[in-house]
C-alpha cells in the first residue's frame, strides 16, 4: 500500500520527466498518450489504495509513510511523509480520476497545437502537485504542493503566452495565490514556534491544547489558513483571478479551475478542522464568506456572456456552498459537494469545450443557440450536469443546507437563507446557459462556423464527458440522505466529522431548494422564449445589471488600492532615490573631492618663493603651537 | 652696561628673519643665495653666543663646520646658476615654472 | 661640563666603515674620470659604484649586532636601527645604479653621477647613525648637496636645472631652520648629543620656550626632508625634474633616512615633550594625507603623480613615528624597506618606458603596455597595489602593522585618516593598471632598448622583494623588531 | 585539500597570464582549471563528514611576533558553511568562464587569469580561519573585480568602477583597522580562538559590519549596486550577485557575529529593521526597473537583505535558512544573469521595451528561463522556498511581526520575477527580437542546465545541504 501510494504520487512526475527528456524524439500523439497513460496509472494506484483502505476497519485507516528527511534545522525538521486516510483517499481518487479523464480529453482538444508536448507535461506536473497537496502529511509539504499547483495553474493559464490576455491572467492568478501561500506560511511559523513540528497529527492534537479556544493565536492561525484557502478557492475577497483564468485552454479550466485545485481550500479547512473548531469566530467567517461569494457569483453569472466565464462564476458560487458547509462543521457534506461538483463541473466545462471546439473557439453565448440538434449527446450530458448543478440530483447541496440549518446558529440561519437564494440563482443562470447555447434560434455565426463533420467531437473528447456524466449520477448514490444511506459520511467520519441533519429538516430543505431551483429554471425558460421579454427585463433592471456586469468593481478596487500605489512608489524610488540619493551621492562626493584636488594642485604655482613662504608659515604655526604650550 | 647672551640671540634672530625675508621677496637666485648665507650666519652667531654662555667649545666647533658647509652650499648654488645662465639670459626664479602638471 | 680639552675622543673606524668604503669608491671614480677614456670610464664607474654599494652593504651586515654602542663620544650611535637604515640606503643605491645604466643623459656624466650617488649614500648612512645635531647637520648637508647636483645633472633639460635650483633654495631654508633649531636646543641644554639633551631636559625645565622653539624648528627641518606637508612643495618639481634614476634613489633613500632620523631625534632627544610632538606629527601626517593624495588625483605625469603619492605616504610613516613604540618602529622599518623597494621598482619602469618613448612618461603612455611587456606591466601593477597597501603585496602588511601600531598607541583616528587617504589614493594608483590593461589600446613597437636588462633586473628584484615580503614577512619583521628594541630598549 | 583548492586557480591564473597561447587554448586551459577546481570541490563535498566540525584544515605560521603575540597564521579549513561557499564559488566561476569564452572577451589571457585570481581569492576568504588571512582574501578579491569592471565593462564602466570601489574600499579598509584592533586587544587572529570571544565594544564591530554590509549590501549601503551590475561584463555581474555578495553575508556569519555576539544582540533591531526595509525597497524597485539586469540586480538586493534578516534573527533557523539561501540565491542569480547575458548576445539589449516573445518557438530558452524565474521567486517546493521559509521562521521566532512583514517579500518577488520573465519571453516579439533569433545552442545549454539541475537537486533534498550546515 505504501509503494502504491508513492506510485500514485510520483507517476505524474515521472510523466513530466519522460516528456521533458524525450522532448521532440517522440511524436505529438505519443507524447499525449504517454501523459494520459501515466495519469491513468496513477489513478489505478489510487483506486487500489482506496480499496485497501475500505478493507481496513474504521479507526485504523490513517497511515503516514515517510520517504526521507526533506528539510531540517536544529529546531525544525520537515520529513517528506505522505498521509493516506479516507479524506486524502477521496481526494486522490478525484484528482487522479477526473484528472486522467481530462488529460485524455485534451488529447483531442489540444490536437495540432504546436506546444502539445509541453501541455501534457504541464498537466502531469499539475497532477503531481495536486496529489502532493492532498497527500502531504505536514503543513510545509502541503504548502509545497499548494504552491506547485499555483505554478502549474500559472503555466497552463498562460499556455498561449503569445497573446497578452493569458499572460496577464496567469500573472494575476499567481500573485493572488502567492498572497494565500504567505498566509499559510505564517500559520506554519506559529505551529513551528508553539508546537515545534508541522506534522498534521501533532499539530491537530496539540494545537487545541497550546492555543486556548477562541484565543488570539488560535484565531490568527485559523485565519491565516483561511487566507490561503480563500485565495486558492477564489472566495471573496481573493476571487478576481478565477474568471480571468478562463483564458487558459478549456481542459485546464475543467481540471484546475473547476474540479480540483480551486476546491483545495475546502480540503484544507476540512483537513485542519481541529484548528478551525478551535476558533469559532473564524469558522463562522468561513461560512459567511461562502454565502457572500455564492450569492455574488450567482448574480454575476446571470449577466455574463462568455460561456466559460458563466461556468467559472458558477464554480465560485458552488465552492461558496462548500465553504458554508465546512463553516458550519458539516465537513463530510462539504467534501461530498466537492466530489459531486468535481464531476458535474468538469462535465459542464468539457461539454462547453466541445461546443467551443465545434464553433471554432467561439465562447460568446449570444453567438450560439440551437445547437441541441447538432450536438444531441453533448446536450443530454450537459443537462445531466445542469440538473446536478441546480441540486436536483445528487442532493449534495441540499445536504449542505440542511446541515447548516441543523447548526441552529445565526450563521447557520444566514447560510440556510442565503443558500436557498443561491439555489434560485443557480436555477436561473444554469438554465439560461442551456437555453442560450442549445435552444432557440441558431445565430448566423453558429450557422457559418458550426462544423460537426467528425461527429460531435473526437471520441477522446466525447467519452471522458460521458464517463463524467455517469460519475455525476453515481455520486448521488454515495449519500442519498433521508436516513437511507450515507456511506460517504460514515467513511469520512473519523477524519471529517459531520452534523447529522434530521430527516424532516433535510426533507423540507430539499423541497424548498428544489422549488426555488426549478422555479428559477422555468422562469428563465419562459423568459427566453420571447426575445422581447428579455429586452423588457433589461429595460426594467438595466441600471441594476451594470453592477454585476462590472463584477462588483473588485478589479478596479484592487487596482486603485494596491497596484497603482505600489507601482507609483516604485517608480518614485527608481526615479528619485536611486538616481539622486544613492546613485548621485557618490558621484557628488567624487566631484567635490576632484574639485579640491584640482584646487590643491593648482595651489602649487611653481614659484619657488611661494614654496619657501608656505614652508615658513608652517614652521611659524608649529613654533606658535609649541610656544603656546611652553612655560613662557 | 653688560651685554648678555639674550642680546646676541636677539640679534641672530633678527638676522635670521632678515635672511628669510630676503629669500621671500628677492627674485634673483644670487640674492637668494646671499640671504641663505645670512640665515646660516645668524645661526652661527647664535651658536657662538650660546657656546660662550654655556662656556662650552662644541658650539664654536659647530660654527666652524657650518661655515664650511655654507660655503659649499653657495658653491653648488652658484654652479646651478651658472648652468642656467648658460641656457637663458635673465635669471628670475619666478619664471621657473615649467615643471607643472 | 664638556670641553674638548677635557678628554680626547677615541676614534672607532669600524663605526664609519661603510662611509669610508663609499667615499673611497667615490674618490676612485674621480680618478677614473681623470685617467680613463669616457666609454671605458662609464663601464668602470658603474662597476665601481655597484661594487661600492655592495661592499658597504657587506660591511654593515658584518657589523650588524643587536647591542647598541656609541662612537666618537656620543656623536654616533651604532645600533641595529641605524644599520637597518644603512642597508636600505645601500640597496637603494645599488638598484639606482642599475636603473641609471643606459639612460641617455648618463652618456658623458656617468662618473660624476655615480660619484655623487656614492657620496650622498655616505652622507645618508652617516645620518642614520647620527646621535648629535652636529653630525645630523653635516651628514644632511653632505647628501643634500650631492642630491642638488644630481637632480640638476641633466643640464640639457631645463626641468632638471629648475628642479635642482628649487630643491637647493628650499633645501637651504630647511637646513637653516634645522641648524637654527639645534642652536636653540644647544642654548637651552648645552648639548648637541641626543641622549645628553634628554638628560639635561630631565634635569631642567622641559617646557623651556627656547627648547621648544628649537624642537619645532628641528621638526620642520626633518619634515622637509621627509616631504611632509606643508614642507612638501619642492617634492613634485624635484622628482619630476630630476633624471628618473636620481628620482629613484631620492625617493627610496632620502625618505628612509629622513624618517629614521626623525624617529631617533624625537624619541631619544625629546622623550619629555612626546605628547607635544605626537600632536604635531599627527597634524603633519593628516596634512600630508590630504595634500598628497588630493593633488595626485589630477596628475598625468607618472613621476609627478608618484611624487605626490610619496607625500601621502609620509602621512603613514609619521603615523608610525607618532606611535613612538617598539611596534611603531617595527612598522616604520618594515614599511620603509617595502616602500623603498616599491618606489625603486615603479620609477625603474618609468625609466624604461621613458627611454622607449624618449619623453616624460604620461599615464596614457602605459595604455596596453601590459600586453606588450607582460612582466614589466604586471610588476608595475604589483607596485601600485603595494603602494595602495593591497594584498598580495608587502605594502599590505606594512599598512597592517602601521595600523596596529596606531591602534596600539591610541592613534586610531590617524588610522582612520589613513583609510580615507588610501581610498583617494587608490583612485589614482588604479589608473595605471587600468591603462596598462586597456583592452583596446595598441602599443607602438619601440626599438630603443638600451639598458633594458639592468633596469629590468632592478625592477624584477624589487617586484620579487615586494611579493616575497608579503608571503614571508617574518624575518624582516624580526629585524625591524630588534631595530625598534635597540632604539627604545625593551 | 583546502590548500589545493586555493592554489589551483591561482596557479592557473599565472599560467594563463604568462603563457602566450592562442585564444582557443587559453579558454580551454582556463575552463579546464575551473573544472578541476569544481571537481575537487565535489570531492570535498563527498569526503565532508557531518559529524566533524572544521575539516581539511591546514595551518602554519605566516608571520608572527607582531604585538602581544598576535601571530598571523596561514590557517585554512572548511566548516559546512565554507564548504558550500567554496562549491558555489567554483560552480560560479566555472559557468562565468564558460560564458566569457562563449561571448569571446577581448584580451582573453588577461581576462581569464583575472577571473581565476578572483576565484582563488574567494576560496581563500571562504576557507580562512585566520583574520589576517581572511582580510587578505577579502582585499585580493576586490582588485581583479575592479579591473574586470573597469577594463571590460560597458559604456559607463569608469563611473561604475569608481562608485564600486569607493563603497567597497571604505568598508574593507575600515575593516583593516578593525583587524588591527582585534589583533591588539585579543592578542590573536585565530578564528577558533576568537569564537565566542564575546567582545562588547561597538566601535570595532561596526568597522567590520561596515565592510560586510556594504558588500552584501544592506539597505541603504547599496549605492554601488545598480550601476555596477548594469555596467559589468555579464558574467562578472553574475559572480557579483551570485558569489561575491555572499562574501558579505559570510563575513557576518562567520566572523562578525562570533566575535561580537553581544554587540550584535544590542543592535539586532537596527540591522533586522534596515534589512527589512531593504527587502521591501529592493523588491519594489525591481518591480519597476526598465531593464532585465536591473530587475535581477534589485531583486538580489532584496534577497541579500532577506538573508541578513535571517542572520540577525540570531537563532538556529535564521542561520540555517540564511546559509542555505546564500547557496540557493547564489546559483539562481548566477543562472538569471548568465541567461540575460545570452539574451544580450542575441539582441544586444536588456531593455524590456525592446524585448519580448523570446519564448515563442524557442522551447529550450523559455524552459530554462522558466526555471530561473521560479527559483528566483521561491515557488513553494523549490529549494529557495525552503531556505526562505527557514529564514522567515527565524525572524518570526525573533519577532513575530518582523517575520510576517518579511513574508510579504514572497509576494513582491512573484510580482517582479513574473514581470521579468514575461518581459523577456512572453507576448509579441519585441523590436530587437526577430523570428531568426536563435534558440539556446547546445553549448549555452551546457552553461545553464547544470545550474538548473543543481537547484532541482537541492529542491528534491534540501536536507542534503542543510544537515551539513547544521553540523
Amino acid at each position: 500500500m505504501e509503494t502504491l501510494s508513492f506510485i500514485c504520487l510520483l507517476m505524474p512526475l515521472a510523466a513530466v520527466a519522460a516528456l521533458a527528456l524525450l522532448h521532440t524524439r517522440i511524436s505529438r500523439e505519443t507524447a499525449a498518450w504517454l501523459g494520459t497513460g501515466f495519469a491513468f496509472a496513477s489513478f489505478a494506484a489510487a483506486l487500489i489504495v482506496f480499496v485497501g483502505l475500505l478493507g481496513e476497519g474504521a479507526g485504523q485507516r490513517e497511515h503516514v509513510y515517510t520517504l526521507y528527511t526533506w528539510a531540517q534545522s536544529s529546531t525544525l525538521t520537515v520529513p517528506f511523509d505522505i498521509l493516506v486516510d479516507p479524506l486524502s483517499a477521496i481526494e486522490m481518487l478525484v484528482v487522479s480520476g477526473v484528472g486522467s479523464l481530462i488529460v485524455m480529453y485534451s488529447v483531442g482538444y489540444m490536437h495540432g497545437d504546436p506546444k502539445e508536448r509541453r501541455f501534457f507535461a504541464y498537466m502531469n506536473l499539475f497532477l503531481f502537485s495536486m496529489l502532493l497537496l492532498v497527500m502531504a502529511a505536514n503543513f510545509v509539504l502541503l504548502l509545497a504542493g499548494w504552491g506547485l499547483v499555483g505554478l502549474s495553474s500559472y503555466l497552463l493559464i498562460g499556455f498561449w503566452h503569445e497573446q497578452q490576455a493569458p499572460v496577464k491572467a496567469a500573472k494575476k492568478a499567481f500573485v493572488m495565490n502567492a498572497v494565500g501561500d504567505v498566509g499559510i506560511a505564517i500559520a506554519i511559523f506559529f505551529m513551528a514556534r508553539d508546537i515545534g513540528t508541522t506534522n498534521f497529527h501533532e499539530v491537530f492534537q496539540r494545537g487545541p491544547e497550546v492555543w486556548s479556544k477562541g484565543g488570539t493565536t488560535a484565531n490568527l492561525v485559523a485565519f491565516l489558513l483561511l487566507v490561503g484557502a480563500v485565495a486558492k478557492s477564489a472566495q471573496i475577497p481573493l476571487h478576481t483571478w478565477l474568471p480571468d483564468a478562463m483564458e487558459g485552454p478549456t481542459p485546464v479550466s475543467a481540471l484546475i479551475h473547476a474540479a480540483t485545485m480551486v476546491t483545495a481550500g475546502v480540503y484544507l479547512i476540512a483537513r485542519a478542522h481541529p484548528l478551525f473548531e478551535n476558533a469559532p469566530d473564524i469558522q463562522s467567517l468561513v461560512a459567511l464568506l461562502g454565502v457572500a461569494t455564492l450569492l455574488m457569483a450567482g448574480v454575476i453569472a446571470l449577466v455574463q456572456t462568455d460561456i466559460k466565464r458563466i461556468i467559472a462564476y458558477s464554480t465560485m458560487s458552488q465552492i461558496g456552498y462548500m465553504f458554508t458547509a465546512v463553516g458550519v462543521s458539516a465537513y463530510s457534506a462539504g467534501m461530498l459537494h466537492l466530489l459531486s461538483h468535481a464531476f458535474f463541473k468538469a462535465l459542464l466545462f468539457l461539454g462547453a469545450g466541445i461546443v467551443i471546439h465545434a464553433l471554432a473557439n467561439e465562447q460568446d453565448v449570444r453567438r450560439m443557440g440551437g445547437l441541441a440538434s447538432a450536438l444531441p449527446w453533448t446536450t443530454r450530458l450537459m443537462w445531466v450536469g445542469t440538473i446536478a448543478l441546480i441540486g436536483i440530483w445528487p442532493f449534495s447541496k441540499d445536504v449542505v443546507l440542511a446541515s447548516a440549518y441543523e447548526a441552529h446558529s445565526t450563521t447557520g440561519w444566514i447560510v440556510w437563507v442565503g443558500g436557498l437564494l443561491g439555489a434560485a440563482l443557480t436555477g436561473l443562470y444554469a438554465t439560461r446557459l442551456m437555453r442560450l447555447v442549445f435552444y432557440g434560434e441558431r445565430s448566423e455565426f453558429a450557422r457559418e462556423h458550426l462544423h460537426t463533420d467528425h461527429g460531435e467531437a473526437p471520441w477522446t473528447m466525447f467519452w471522458p464527458v460521458a464517463v463524467l456524466g455517469i460519475g455525476t449520477v453515481l455520486a448521488g448514490l454515495l449519500w442519498i440522505g433521508f436516513g437511507v444511506n450515507h456511506a460517504f459520511a460514515t467513511f469520512l467520519e473519523e477524519v471529517a466529522p459531520n452534523v447529522e441533519p434530521a430527516v424532516s429538516v433535510e426533507f423540507a430543505t430539499t423541497v424548498i431548494a428544489w422549488a426555488l431551483g426549478i422555479g428559477g429554471a422555468l422562469l428563465v425558460w419562459r423568459l427566453y422564449e420571447r426575445p422581447e421579454r428579455v429586452a423588457a427585463v433589461r429595460r426594467r433592471f438595466g441600471s441594476l445589471t451594470t453592477l454585476p456586469e462590472r463584477k462588483f468593481y473588485w478589479d478596479e478596487a484592487y487596482d486603485l488600492v494596491f497596484y497603482r500605489p505600489a507601482a507609483r512608489v516604485a517608480c518614485w524610488f527608481n526615479a528619485v532615490l536611486e538616481r539622486w540619493v544613492f546613485g548621485g551621492s557618490v558621484t557628488g562626493t567624487a566631484w567635490s573631492v576632484r574639485g579640491i584636488g584640482r584646487w590643491v594642485s593648482d595651489a602649487q604655482t611653481g614659484v619657488v618663493r611661494q614654496y619657501a613662504t608656505v614652508f615658513v608659515i608652517g614652521a611659524v604655526a608649529i613654533g606658535a603651537y609649541l610656544l603656546g604650550r611652553s612655560s613662557l | 652696561m653688560k651685554v648678555g647672551v639674550e642680546y646676541f640671540v636677539g640679534l641672530s634672530a633678527v638676522l635670521f628673519g632678515i635672511g628669510l625675508y630676503g629669500i621671500f621677496i628677492r627674485r634673483s637666485p644670487m640674492i637668494i643665495l646671499l640671504s641663505v648665507e645670512l640665515v646660516l650666519n645668524a645661526a652661527n652667531l647664535a651658536l657662538i653666543a650660546f657656546s660662550r654662555y654655556r662656556d662650552d667649545a662644541s658650539g664654536q666647533v659647530f660654527a666652524l663646520v657650518v661655515m664650511a658647509v655654507a660655503a659649499s652650499e653657495v658653491v653648488v648654488g652658484l654652479g646651478l646658476v651658472v648652468a642656467m645662465s648658460r641656457r637663458r639670459a635673465e635669471l628670475d626664479v619666478d619664471r621657473l615654472i615649467n615643471l607643472r602638471n | 661640563m664638556i670641553t674638548l680639552a677635557a678628554d680626547t675622543v677615541p676614534v672607532s673606524w669600524s663605526a664609519i666603515a661603510p662611509e669610508i668604503v663609499l667615499l673611497g669608491c667615490a674618490c676612485a671614480l674621480l680618478c677614473i674620470a681623470v685617467f680613463m677614456p669616457l666609454g671605458l670610464g662609464r663601464v668602470a664607474s658603474a662597476g665601481v659604484a655597484a661594487g661600492g654599494f655592495v661592499a658597504a652593504m657587506v660591511v654593515s651586515v658584518t657589523q650588524y649586532e643587536d647591542t647598541a654602542r656609541y662612537a666618537f663620544d656620543h656623536t654616533l650611535r651604532i645600533d641595529s636601527f641605524g644599520q637597518a637604515g644603512r642597508l636600505v640606503v645601500f640597496s637603494a643605491g645599488l638598484l639606482a645604479v642599475l636603473v641609471a645604466w643606459g639612460s641617455p643623459w648618463l652618456r658623458d656624466r656617468a662618473v660624476e653621477c655615480f660619484a655623487l650617488m656614492l657620496t650622498a649614500a655616505a652622507g645618508m648612512s652617516l645620518l642614520v647613525v647620527a646621535n648629535s645635531f652636529v653630525t645630523v647637520f653635516v651628514a644632511l648637508e653632505l647628501f643634500s648637496l650631492c642630491l642638488y647636483i644630481l637632480v640638476a645633472l641633466d643640464v640639457d633639460s631645463l626641468g632638471s636645472l629648475e628642479g635642482g635650483l628649487k630643491y637647493l633654495i628650499v633645501g637651504a631654508v630647511g637646513a637653516a631652520l634645522l641648524l637654527y633649531g639645534s642652536a636653540l636646543v644647544y642654548g637651552a641644554t648645552g648639548a648637541f648629543e641626543f641622549d645628553r639633551i634628554a638628560e639635561a631636559v630631565r634635569a631642567g625645565d622641559n617646557r623651556d620656550p627656547l627648547l621648544l622653539t628649537g624642537l619645532g624648528l628641528i621638526l620642520v627641518g626633518l619634515g622637509f626632508k621627509a616631504n611632509a606637508a606643508p614642507f612638501h612643495m619642492w617634492t613634485p618639481d624635484a622628482y619630476q625634474g630630476a633624471p628618473t634614476a636620481v628620482t629613484t634613489f631620492m625617493s627610496a633613500a632620502t625618505k628612509a633616512v629622513a624618517l629614521v632620523t626623525t624617529l631617533r631625534v624625537l624619541v631619544v632627544a625629546f622623550p619629555e615633550q612626546s605628547e607635544l610632538w605626537t600632536t604635531l606629527l599627527a597634524a603633519l601626517a593628516i596634512a600630508s594625507f590630504v595634500v598628497g593624495n588630493l593633488a595626485a588625483l589630477r596628475q598625468t605625469d607618472v613621476k609627478r603623480m608618484l611624487a605626490y603619492s610619496t607625500i601621502g605616504h609620509t602621512g603613514f610613516l609619521f603615523t608610525a613615528v607618532a606611535a613612538k613604540s617598539v611596534l611603531g618602529t617595527q612598522a616604520l622599518v618594515y614599511y620603509l624597506v617595502v616602500y623603498a623597494a616599491t618606489n625603486i621598482g615603479a620609477f625603474g619602469i618609468v625609466a624604461v618606458r621613458e627611454r622607449e618613448i624618449g619623453r616624460p612618461v604620461q599615464i596614457d603612455d602605459f595604455r596596453g603596455y601590459a600586453y606588450r611587456r607582460p612582466v614589466l606591466g604586471v610588476a608595475m601593477i604589483v607596485f601600485m597595489l603595494s603602494l595602495a597597501g593591497i594584498p598580495p603585496t608587502a605594502g599590505f602588511i606594512g599598512k597592517l602593522t602601521i595600523f596596529s601600531a596606531a591602534v596600539d598607541s591610541d592613534l586610531t583616528y590617524l588610522a582612520i585618516a589613513g583609510v580615507v587617504a588610501t581610498m583617494v589614493a587608490l583612485v589614482y594608483y588604479l589608473r595605471v593598471p587600468f591603462a596598462m590593461l586597456d583592452r583596446e589600446a595598441r602599443v607602438p613597437i619601440v626599438r630603443n632598448r638600451s639598458g633594458m636588462v639592468p633596469a629590468s633586473l632592478a625592477v624584477a628584484v624589487s617586484a620579487l622583494a615586494v611579493l616575497v615580503l608579503f608571503f614571508i614577512p617574518g624575518p624582516l619583521l624580526d629585524v625591524a623588531k630588534t631595530a625598534g628594541q635597540s632604539l627604545l630598549g625593551g | 585539500m583546502t590548500v589545493a583548492l586555493i592554489l589551483i586557480p591561482l596557479a592557473a591564473a599565472l599560467i594563463v597570464a604568462f603563457l602566450p597561447l592562442p585564444r582557443r587554448s587559453t579558454e580551454a586551459l582556463a575552463l579546464g582549471a575551473a573544472l578541476a577546481e569544481l571537481a575537487l570541490g565535489i570531492v570535498a563535498l563527498i569526503q565532508f563528514d557531518t559529524a566533524k566540525g572544521v575539516q581539511f584544515a591546514a595551518d602554519r605560521l605566516w608571520f608572527g611576533d607582531l604585538v602581544s603575540n598576535a601571530d598571523a597564521r596561514f590557517s585554512v579549513g572548511m566548516s559546512g558553511l565554507s564548504l558550500f561557499m567554496v562549491l558555489l564559488t567554483s560552480l560560479g566561476v566555472f559557468s562565468a568562464i564558460a560564458t566569457a569564452a562563449w561571448i569571446g572577451r577581448a584580451r582573453p589571457r588577461a581576462y581569464f587569469s583575472l577571473l581565476l585570481m578572483l576565484e582563488g581569492a574567494l576560496v581563500l576568504l571562504f576557507t580562512a580561519r585566520d583574520l589576517v588571512l581572511f582580510y587578505t582574501g577579502w582585499e585580493a578579491m576586490m582588485i581583479p573585480l575592479y579591473v574586470l569592471i573597469g577594463v571590460w565593462g560597458g559604456r559607463e564602466r569608469r563611473r561604475a568602477t569608481f562608485t564600486f570601489f569607493v563603497y567597497t574600499l571604505i568598508g574593507s579598509l575600515l575593516m583593516l583597522v578593525g583587524v588591527a584592533w582585534v589583533g591588539i586587544t585579543q592578542g590573536t587572529f585565530e578564528l577558533d580562538a576568537l569564537q565566542n570571544a564575546g567582545i562588547t565594544d561597538a566601535g570595532p564591530f561596526f568597522l567590520f559590519a561596515a565592510a560586510f554590509c556594504i558588500k552584501a549590501p544592506i539597505f541603504p549601503l547599496h549605492g554601488w549596486l545598480p550601476l555596477t551590475y548594469r555596467e559589468s561584463p555579464i558574467e562578472v555581474t553574475a559572480l557579483l550577485s551570485g558569489v561575491i555578495s555572499k562574501a558579505g553575508a559570510y563575513g557576518l556569519l562567520a566572523w562578525a557575529l562570533p566575535l561580537f555576539r553581544p554587540v550584535a544582540e544590542d543592535y539586532q533591531w537596527w540591522f533586522a529593521g534596515l534589512a527589512l526595509a531593504g527587502l521591501v525597497y529592493g523588491s519594489l524597485v525591481a518591480f519597476r526597473a526598465p531593464d532585465a539586469r536591473g530587475v535581477i540586480a534589485y531583486s538580489s538586493l532584496g534577497q541579500m537583505n532577506l538573508i541578513v534578516i535571517g542572520i540577525f534573527a540570531l537563532n538556529a533557523d535564521g542561520f540555517t535558512g540564511a546559509t542555505f539561501q546564500m547557496v540557493n540565491h547564489g546559483v539562481a542569480s548566477l543562472a538569471a544573469f548568465l541567461l540575460i547575458g545570452l539574451v544580450e548576445l542575441r539582441t544586444g539589449t536588456d531593455l524590456f521595451r525592446w524585448l519580448g516573445g523570446l519564448a515563442n518557438r524557442r522551447a529550450a530558452l523559455s524552459t530554462v528561463f522558466l526555471f530561473a524565474t521560479m527559483f528566483a521567486l521561491a515557488v513553494p517546493g523549490s529549494s529557495t522556498f525552503v531556505s526562505e521559509l527557514y529564514i522567515l521562521l527565524g525572524a518570526f521566532r525573533f519577532e513575530p511581526w518582523l517575520g510576517a512583514a518579511a513574508a510579504t517579500g514572497i509576494v513582491l518577488a512573484a510580482m517582479y520575477m513574473l514581470r521579468w520573465y514575461s518581459g523577456i519571453a512572453h507576448e509579441t516579439e519585441g523590436e530587437r527580437v526577430d523570428p531568426t533569433t536563435p534558440d539556446l545552442r547546445p553549448y549555452e545549454l551546457g552553461i545553464a542546465v547544470p545550474l538548473v539541475l543543481v537547484l532541482l537537486a537541492m529542491s528534491a533534498w534540501p536536507s542534503g545541504v542543510m544537515e551539513r550546515i547544521v553540523s
